[in-house]
């Protein structure tokens, strides 16, 4: 089948709405999804399709709306909920972590929750410190949960038909730069298996490891540092829960050289678990320190200042030079 | 005040069984816990049975129930057999839920019975989630939440009294008000005396009853459940009761005095049931006696397989992680 | 309706020129987000401004306020210069905030403007908090927090009713029920008309008030704060209001046709107060045409000074993590 | 001054107490911390001498608790909330995270916010996945927080006195199983600076770097090893947020070889920042992969599965014989 040009955005309405079709049992929940279509337009369309009774606005009430989604699922509903900013899911954070992921372990798999929290990364849009977090390392650390952090709009819409078909509670973060993004996009149904990265550039020098807002800049930083004569390997893991470990590692050891780049706050960052997966598994292939490109340890400021607090395309060329150095 | 001459004699007794059963599910949970057959520890449900029974009661066998961590009544009196509880106390292989969940983690799905929960009021927002699935999918199913007065402050709670007040769902949350939160006294913990009036504010459908009389319970929760499945929405219903003498079979949640302590046994809802059954429903006190004595043994019985279950599988310690 | 007498007709036009402050700074501040003078969006809150003027007149000076990101007329009521305000909006050094915080986080804690946040109804608790210390410290001082009616169901705000009806405390939450959350009518997001209908299941005092008219609102808010400053304890104040013709300067929560977006220009309170400030109060419109020039001229100047003044120094980017 | 054997619990409470009589403003916030005394016993006689006003119960509420806590704090009242079990600290998250964490630094500086958040882990107690979670990594992620992680009754009284004093953020996470352990604690005020480690054990071949209750079978471990001539280096690192980083890097420059401990599940636990600090501190001196013993990456089991779900001394020996290989 053919492939069409689509944004990131209009990518993971073609999922939503292709499985919808499909499985009538599905819900949507959030705020401003119905005939407002999205606070970023994902849903558009999809309320006149499917009505209110499918596409469901309420009240501003993340952590029950989050428990009706739950409710749902375990009775055979896979649900969607929105939450608006990242920077919100601390108030979902109890129904998510608590429940969802805990569920069907507790209960000797009795339940499965095919719950799918939908929610975006706003970051540099002046927005401020309380929209403005990436907050993906929280839920890589609690078992029973999917992470999934998509940089393009053919892998967000693989991985959002995959999240929907999982069965398990899985937190979809997408990113609001991101959604504009146009790129080729298959018009057949096919899911794209959580757990293996995508090989964005192949390389031979250093392996850049990155998810979701980074792995543009980071093939940026690839293509100036070819031309320095530096080969950069960029590893786009898609899913950080599972995280393709075996891919990662394997890169590392052909490469011996690894940068790891992500948006969220450097201290205790999926960049920490990402670097120490690659040195438990590559120490003997290493030829230099793993280094780490990410936000500053404050919160995000506004304006002008922005740009001194996120990590950039220059950033990680800096980084690849100095473990190639 | 109940309507006394619509229930058969021989579900009244049915009912006393049942409560029995509890009771003596109870003692042998707080018994075996104190002798170290199981760790951590266990919240019974004395002196509230009346709730446990009145409600089931007045439920469908596929009405969907959700309970908390003193919810073993709700579990019993929703079908699962006690053996299985019993050995899911003792972290067993037989356990309900083979042994992951341990006391305060019941569920039975083949019961409909959806669990039991240790985060308070987090269980009733997704009962209200599968309240809703029952409207959409428009199977005249009724889902039940139980959870203590304590929980009603928390915002998972209030958030999901708004929301099914507003999408109008067939959900009853019943509040079995105990009186205490651990330590701490509904008077120092909650703003108003009757937790139902937290419905009004809301628009949603409050109500309260005394607890200790299932026949009162059973006549409540039918008005309740009867509002819900015919579409007319959730309910709040609050159940007056008080707390057997501790929170849990660990000292926490003693009271301050004795006599607190031993409040229960005044508003114990077992004698108080015998009451009734004796002057107005004119049972004999001996066929009583007899039902103990079944109950009893059914929950001797239950131990002694628990304890003969075989413990999980090391190998099996991550199971059940994913679908 | 409103003790006409009791307010001196300077005061009343002191509240015009208030008013007319306002809307002069959201119209810039939405002209200056639209030439691109700063990013992300701001929050106006024309129409709204009857709220802020007739509550903040209710106020002492020492008394707190905490607000939302639609909480620019909040700041300039409790006495921020527009200048340090429209600076924080461009995000420049002379901001309230040193122009870390931008449109939605704008502080002075020197005027007793304790913030405006971004998370809705996180506020409320902290608010709440402060007003707690008030209480320990018996200084009189009453603490103000206002939200929106979508806010409302966050059980941030649900808990905090509870807990400010049960320990009392000198808390006034306003809601300005503007109709809308972003996209979401208040029919479809809310269970009940009037928000403050929640407050009476918590046992707190609720009130609602047409908040377009400013004299209104100061009567209400009069009342609250009175009953929070003699120790009688909170209210939830409700201002009808409607909201201007879309949630923010950017298309979001654009609504969904013409004419419901130009609601507000009917219910627009500051022709409203004009008409009772010329019929009841005998004032000379001309007045209130200087008034208004003179506020634009205000707003003006406030615009040329953020627009001079420098942007914060990079090396300072990590600035005011810790104490 | 002189020194007594106190339990951690009673440490606490004497650090509490203390402070609570030099600094009329300080409030106590929760539940079951008046006449009851705190759920573990920690607040036992602070009611009876400072009375409900400033050791106050309160509705199950830990979202508004710990907003309530923020705005005494604001307003200059230090506030010490307490949080049952950090389990349900996903509920005070949004005012942790949202709130207290950036409040400062978005105003530019106007407000402080000394506020603590007390709250203990409980594992292997037998209650339940819902009630034996380490999450002291989502919060060392969180510019703008502290995290206190101590592992003895002398740690825990200093390092309260200092979070009673920083005038930030603190979230001082206690431990069930170290609340009875007796030391030697000095009667004097003797705050303990954060972000400066513990020494527990000094040794030559390899470092154990570990907070909280892996301190304990980390030393135990040592000894073991220590007849088979092996030498470990235990840091208790008492602060993760801030981190020692400097601490740690010198120890491992010593040593060549680091194993990390904690009771936190692996994957994104706060020992992939501590092991990734030390690489990139100390590459050049590795002599081994650095290695983590942790919880498995799935939810805590009940009765006699739990052993096999915790790390334990067994597998910190196994860890170090691994790194000595
Ligand atoms: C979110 C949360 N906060 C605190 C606790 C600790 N806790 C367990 S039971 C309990 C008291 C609950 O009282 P109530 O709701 O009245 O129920 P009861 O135990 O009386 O049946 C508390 C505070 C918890 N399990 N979950
Ligand atoms: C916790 C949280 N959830 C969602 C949002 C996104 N959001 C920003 S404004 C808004 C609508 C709020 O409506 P209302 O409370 O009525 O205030 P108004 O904007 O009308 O003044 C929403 C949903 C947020 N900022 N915080
Ligand atoms: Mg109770
Ligand atoms: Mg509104």
């Amino acid at each position: 089948m053919s492939h069409r040009k689509l944004s990131m955005a209009e990518a993971i309405n073609e999922a939503l709405r292709h499985e919808m079709r499909r499985n009538p049992d599905i819900t949507l929940l959030g705020q401003d999804i119905g005939p407002y279509g999205g606070t970023f337009g994902v849903y558009r369309g999809l309320y006149d399709e499917f009505g209110a009774e499918r596409v469901t606005d309420g009240p501003v009430a993340e952590a029950a709306t989050t428990g009706f989604g739950i409710g749902l699922a375990m009775a055979g509903m896979p649900t969607v909920v929105e939450i608006e900013f990242i920077d919100f899911i601390t108030l979902a954070s109890d129904a998510i972590v608590n429940q969802a992921a805990k569920m069907r372990f507790t209960m000797g798999g009795q339940v499965s929750v095919p719950l799918v929290v939908r929610t975006p990364i706003v970051n540099r849009l002046g927005l401020g410190a309380q929209h403005s977090q990436s907050l993906e390392a929280w839920f890589m650390h609690i078992p029973g949960l999917r992470v999934v952090v998509p940089s393009n709009a053919a892998d967000a819409k693989g991985l959002m038909l995959t999240a929907l078909r999982d069965g398990n509670p899985v937190l979809y973060i997408e990113h609001v730069r991101l959604y504009g993004a146009k790129g080729e996009v298959p018009e057949a149904d096919e899911p794209i298996p959580f757990g293996r990265l995508r090989v964005a550039r192949e390389g031979r020098h250093v392996t850049l490891a990155t998810y979701s807002g980074m792995v543009r800049p980071c093939l940026e930083a690839a293509e100036e540092l070819a031309a320095e004569g530096v080969d950069c390997e960029v590893l786009d893991l898609r899913t950080l829960a599972p995280l393709d470990r075996e891919g990662l590692v394997n890169s590392v050891i052909k490469t011996g050289r690894l940068v790891v780049a992500h948006e969220a706050s450097k201290t205790g960052g999926a960049g920490a678990e990402i670097a120490q997966s690659a040195q438990e598994g590559a120490f003997d292939f290493l030829e230099a320190p793993i280094l780490r490109v990410a936000a500053a340890d404050h919160p995000a400021p506004m304006g002008t200042l922005q740009d001194f607090a996120f990590p950039n395309k220059d950033n990680v060329i800096a980084a690849v030079r100095e473990v190639m150095a | 005040m109940s309507k006394k001459s619509q229930i058969p004699v021989e579900t009244l007794l049915a009912w006393y069984h049942k409560m029995s059963c509890i009771r003596a599910f109870e003692n042998h949970a707080i018994g075996s816990f104190r002798e170290g057959l199981f760790q951590g520890t266990t919240h019974p449900c004395i002196c509230q049975e009346a709730i446990a029974v009145g409600c089931a009661a007045a439920l469908e066998p596929t009405d969907q129930v959700f309970a908390t961590y003193r919810g073993h009544g709700h579990a019993l009196a929703k079908g699962l057999e006690m053996k299985a509880v019993m050995s899911e106390l003792l972290c067993k292989q037989d356990g309900c839920c083979k042994g992951r969940g341990g006391s305060m983690h019941l569920c039975d799905v083949s019961k409909d019975f959806w669990g039991t929960n240790a985060i308070l009021a987090a269980h009733i927002p997704i009962a209200a989630g599968m309240a809703l699935a029952n409207k959409k999918r428009k199977n005249s199913r009724v889902t039940v939440a139980y959870l203590g007065e304590g929980a009603t402050s928390e915002g998972a709670f209030l958030e999901t009294l708004h929301m099914a007040a507003l999408w109008k769902i067939p959900l009853v949350i019943v509040c079995e008000n105990n009186g205490y939160a651990i330590s701490v006294p509904a008077h120092i913990g909650k703003s108003v005396e009757d937790v139902c009036q937290h419905a009004e504010g809301f628009g949603l459908a409050g109500m309260k009853v005394d607890g200790n009389d299932p026949l009162l319970v059973h006549e409540a929760m039918q008005t309740a459940v009867a509002l819900a499945r015919r579409g007319d929405g959730a309910t709040l219903l609050e159940c007056k009761t008080v707390r057997w003498e501790r929170h849990s079979a660990i000292s926490a949640g003693k009271y301050e005095d004795e006599e607190e302590a031993m409040k229960w046994k005044t508003a114990d809802p077992i004698p108080r049931f015998e009451k009734r059954l004796v002057g107005e429903f004119g049972v004999d006190a001996a066929k009583l006696r007899k039902l103990e004595a079944l109950a009893q043994k059914e929950a001797d019985d239950a131990l002694a397989f628990a304890k003969a279950s075989p413990v999980p599988d090391p190998k099996t310690v991550g199971d059940f992680l994913f679908a």
